[in-house]
């Protein structure tokens, strides 16, 4: 499997976030996009998601164009946002539940067992904690499995021991021919890592 | 299609749970029919006179109270993002919400209607009339709802909009949906106006979903 | 028999009068009957909590004479 | 430490007044409801203007009366709750709302059947009738202030303000057959001037009413004790958590 | 009194630059007055007959619509918990989202309400003490509103609940300011029943923020 | 100043979060919380900020309770939130410009120009990235001056660059006789630091 994007430029709101940013990568590998606050970090994973347009360039997904074809890429990757997608209401597993049928996959007891949910799995999202919510949404990630993750800053509001449990899960989704594409701003020392520094990409030009 | 009917299922959970949509719309419908002859006054000829018209009106406005919510919670806490990123063509996700609009905010209020039609005395050749209308024009509520729920959703001045740009569109289900009634009432062919109703819906279902998506995907960028 | 019919009959009015005394023996009873229910729910519950309460007391206390 | 469970003391003198009370209170409701019962539809003659339907008054009024009481009983214990803290008036609040919203919808289904035969329609729009639905839906919005709220000290307190908040709507209630001109009867039993309306039909009025504020104090004492039990229990399941 | 003011001006600022409360209830005022001719029908006699309680039942609604923003955004984003860390008393800061709700939700349908009174043919004696009644008795609608906004906010049924408990407590509002407006129109004396719209007004302003206050304080707990 | 906390308690939803909890700070300290994911920080916070009540316990403020006498803690402090308190709609400046006002104090030109937002304060916070809308909730600790200041994970979603800027803001709002409580995973490594961990004080009873 292989992701590539070639000469991405975004606009937003008359300003210019970055231009001319391209990168490749292949199953096994993860992608860290370094930037400062501002940077256009988000903004680079919202278009490799599709949810926002580049004003110029392309993604191609297996070396294909996903603008050609949109169905190759459809649920070939799973979106970490800021915003948690969970709705408050409903408890850890029936968010999850949902999500999982919602993408057509089910894992979510492995899930809640891998993010250690087991126990606070039956209370309303919109009473957890900040991390207990941050982690639910993370267990989406083994609920609905994809080859590739967009991880958004997430490892932002959670504890030690949590930051390394989600490293583990990275590192054994790269092992086992994932990939996946991460902003932060805390490093999580990995290898196989490729970086972009989006900070740097801009003096360049 | 497993898509389609898990988000339809979750989308009435919430309305349960929350029991926002749900009682919501029931309560206000209610309310706002309570209301009228209060205002009115408790002249019977004069409320049977207006029934159609205010149980019609009252449900428009019912329907309108929820809309603004249909794509807005989804959006705020970033489930919108998600949604569009399922293998489901994006027009049969908008479909699903709209179901669920339909089943939760519209549905409850066609259970009701016989009730507070009796409260406000419509003659009963009116009030099987009045379910059959409501059944057949309501689905275009909801959906031409969605068309401005998806335009106004994240927009700054959302509120506004939604209710320009969608109660204008009611008109026609209003004029029509009274006229079926009124005809029962006096005791004329029902008929053609309730295949008109109908004709609204089957127009609406095509066109609307595709207008509403479109929305969506602006909104996201 | 005309005597209870005519009674039934109420003058003409038992369709009125029969519904009104019903509804309102079948909705107090209704009330007594869940609010009785509830009660009993409610105190079998409580049950097994209060003995394993006195259980741990007897516990501690033993406990504690045993430290002293 | 352990944590101060004092709030949370249980109200055991209340429950030992109450019982006592209880059979008591239980056996009047049977014999008033029988004496009552036999007088309302055996010996109490026809009214010459209504006929026989005079009777249904006799499950109407009471019910009318009482859906009027309980909401100012429950007022004053929210206030008393609100104010002085004490856990039981809350609990007998919250215990009373059921018995008076069963009690508002009986005044509203009798009397729109009564008002078949006497006006020619089920319902009308005036003001004690409207304002007897609205009390309906204040209870109900009461009783769904509980249920919204996870935490039962909140739901108590937000339950208190909306119950005082709605008492305005007794005296709505019961003077507005006085300030519009309704099609609804004015009082004659509870006015300042003594009662007006014959024995006959009086009595047997009086004794159901009695009956039905025993039948009160009975389902009250049930439920409030239910309500009691409820809070020791959620208590005793808290300090299971807590070991 | 500087908070006060700066709550009072922020909030008015969010509602010109979102639009949301400023023309949504003057929309939806308009739109639902609007449909009653058309559900009704157009017999000018009997729009005439109406038109108080129409206008003053479309108010109501109208100002019920924009309720439960009242505190819900606030307690969303995380802003209430701030407000309420101010140094002015919590009863202050409710008057001032109470006032700010009832200049850009209220007062806008009180402005426009000539216009629509004319076209539902309402006699001009009864366009004047319309505007009064309106005036003096709506205060009631925001302060009262305040209270249930307070009380259901955060919370997860809170919009059953909110016309719940509202709608009903409306009820005297409605029926003094339909009195007002008919007593002018039949040309007998306005002034009892106005006063007593201001007694309403005053007793409301000076419970209600207490309610509110206290119901606030439930909610970010 | 001083700030005391004796025996705090805190049950939310039936469930004891943690029991006992005792500390006092004085002028020049900050006091570091520290626990695992839904140990009960924020929970903490929300106590000492008036916003929750505790079960059981008391907070004294210059050696008076809070609770017999409301005003001598009524703006003595600000409380930073997981939640930004921003309004999409207003700018920055617009923002910070109320909230100043709300609370009685002016400050905002040096607020923008500490945190360095003068560049985008004129943009509406709606859209504004995650770092930046940060900086903008932080920048009100400096434009509503108080002497004690409740953060609650202050620096999640900020780069190394205002990490580092923040933790200078600190420093000097403790130097200059504030005090400071703190919940935050992330180490700042600041010295006149006192440590809470809640994980070892639920351990220990
Ligand atoms: C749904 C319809 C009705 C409702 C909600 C209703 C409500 C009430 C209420 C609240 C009272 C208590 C008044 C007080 O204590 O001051 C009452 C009393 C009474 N009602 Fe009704 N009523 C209804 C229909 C009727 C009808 C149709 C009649 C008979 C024509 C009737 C006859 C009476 C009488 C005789 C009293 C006793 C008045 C007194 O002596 O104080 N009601 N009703
Ligand atoms: N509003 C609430 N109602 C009820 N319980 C809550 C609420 N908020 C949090 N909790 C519960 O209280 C516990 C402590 O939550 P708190 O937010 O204080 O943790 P925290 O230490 O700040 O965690 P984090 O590091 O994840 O932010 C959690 O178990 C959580 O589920
Ligand atoms: N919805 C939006 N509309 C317009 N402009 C936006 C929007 N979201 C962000 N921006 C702007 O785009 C720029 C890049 O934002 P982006 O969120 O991509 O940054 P980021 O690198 O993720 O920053 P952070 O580390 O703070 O999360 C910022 O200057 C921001 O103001
Ligand atoms: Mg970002
Ligand atoms: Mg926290």
């Amino acid at each position: 499997m292989s992701l590539n994007a070639r000469h991405l430029s975004c606009i937003r709101q008359d300003r210019l976030i970055f231009k001319n940013i391209s990168f490749s990568l292949n199953s096994g590998e993860v992608l860290w996009i370094k930037g400062k606050n501002g940077a256009g970090k988000s903004s680079l994973l919202r278009i490799i998601a599709g949810l926002l347009k580049p004003i110029q360039g392309e993604i191609l997904w297996q070396g294909e164009n996903v603008k050609d074809d949109p169905d190759i890429f459809q649920n070939q990757f799973r979106y970490i946002a800021h915003q948690d997608a969970l709705k408050p209401a409903l408890t850890g597993t029936e968010n999850l539940r949902f999500w999982s049928q919602y993408f057509g996959t089910d894992n979510v007891p492995a899930a809640l067992k891998e993010f250690e949910l087991e126990r606070i799995a039956d209370v309303p999202t919109g009473i957890m904690s900040a991390g207990q919510k941050k982690r639910t949404n993370l267990a989406r990630l083994i609920a609905c499995p994809a080859p590739l993750w967009i991880l958004d800053e997430p490892v932002s509001s959670l504890d030690t021991h949590y930051i390394a449990l989600f490293r583990n899960q990275l590192v054994r989704h790269v092992k086992n021919g994932g990939m996946a594409v991460l902003a932060t701003h805390q490093d999580l020392e990995l290898d196989f890592i490729q970086m972009l520094d989006l900070d740097a990409e801009r003096g360049k030009s | 299609m497993g898509s389609f009917f898990s988000l339809l299922k979750r989308d009435i959970q919430l309305a349960v749970r929350q029991g926002s949509a749900f009682t919501m719309t029931l309560s206000f419908f209610v309310i706002a029919v309570t209301l009228f002859p209060l205002g009115v006054g408790p002249e019977l000829s004069i409320l049977a006179r207006i029934s159609p018209g205010v149980l019609w009106v009252g449900a428009l406005l019912a329907c309108l109270l929820t809309l603004d919510r249909m794509f807005q919670a989804d959006f705020e806490d970033g489930s919108l993002d998600q949604l569009m990123l399922g293998s489901m063509p994006l027009e049969i996700m908008v479909l699903a919400k709209i179901s669920a609009h339909w089943l939760t905010s519209v549905f409850p209020l066609i259970l009701i209607t016989p009730i507070l039609a009796l409260s406000l005395n419509m003659p009963g050749e009116g009030i099987g009339a009045m379910i059959l209308a409501l059944l057949l024009g309501s689905p275009v509520l909801s959906l031409i709802g969605a068309i401005g729920a998806a335009l106004t959703v994240g927009m700054r001045r959302g509120g506004v909009l939604l209710s320009l740009l969608v109660l204008p569109l009611y008109i026609p289900v209003l004029i029509f949906g009274v006229a079926a009634v009124e005809a029962a009432i006096a005791v004329l062919p029902v008929g053609p106006h309730l295949l008109l109703l109908s004709g609204l819906s089957l127009g609406a279902l095509v066109l609307c979903p595709l207008a509403a998506a479109a929305g969506l995907r602006l909104a996201v960028d | 028999m005309t005597t209870l019919t005519e009674f039934l009959g109420m003058g003409g009015y038992g369709a009125f009068i029969w519904p009104s005394y019903g509804i309102s023996a079948v909705v107090l009873i209704l009330l007594v009957a869940f609010s009785l229910r509830r009660l009993h729910r409610i105190e079998a519950d409580l049950i097994p909590l209060e003995q394993n309460r006195k259980t741990r007391r007897q516990n501690k206390s033993t406990k504690e004479g045993a430290a002293s | 430490m352990a944590i101060d469970l004092h709030k949370f003391a249980n109200p055991a003198r209340f429950l030992r007044i109450t019982a006592v009370i209880f059979p008591w209170a239980a056996a009047l409701t049977l014999l008033l409801l029988g004496i009552g019962l036999y007088f309302a539809l055996f010996v109490s003659p026809e009214d010459y203007q209504q006929g026989n339907t005079v009777r249904i008054m006799f499950v109407h009024v009471p019910a009318a009366w009482m859906s009027m009481s309980v909401y100012s009983m429950m007022a004053i214990s929210a206030a008393v709750g609100l104010i002085w803290k004490h856990p039981v008036a809350d609990l007998s609040a919250k215990a009373a709302a059921p018995i008076g919203a069963c009690f508002t919808f009986l005044a509203l289904v009798t009397g729109s059947l009564w008002g078949q035969p006497m006006w020619g329609t089920f319902w009308v729009w005036d003001a004690r009738l409207t304002s007897m639905l609205i009390l309906f839906f204040l209870y109900l919005g009461y009783m769904a202030i509980w249920e919204s709220y996870d935490d039962p000290s909140k739901a108590a307190k937000a339950a208190a303000i909306l119950v005082l908040v709605g008492a305005i709507n007794v005296p709505v209630i019961k003077f507005s057959v006085d300030w519009w001109n309704t099609l609804h009867q004015p009082a004659s039993v509870a006015t300042m001037d003594g009662p007006k309306i014959h024995s006959s039909i009086l009595t047997p009025l009086l004794i159901m009413g009695t009956a039905y504020m025993s039948l009160f104090v009975t389902v009250f004492i049930i439920r409030v004790k239910a309500e009691i039990l409820n809070r020791r229990l959620r208590m005793m399941r808290l300090v299971q958590l807590e070991d």
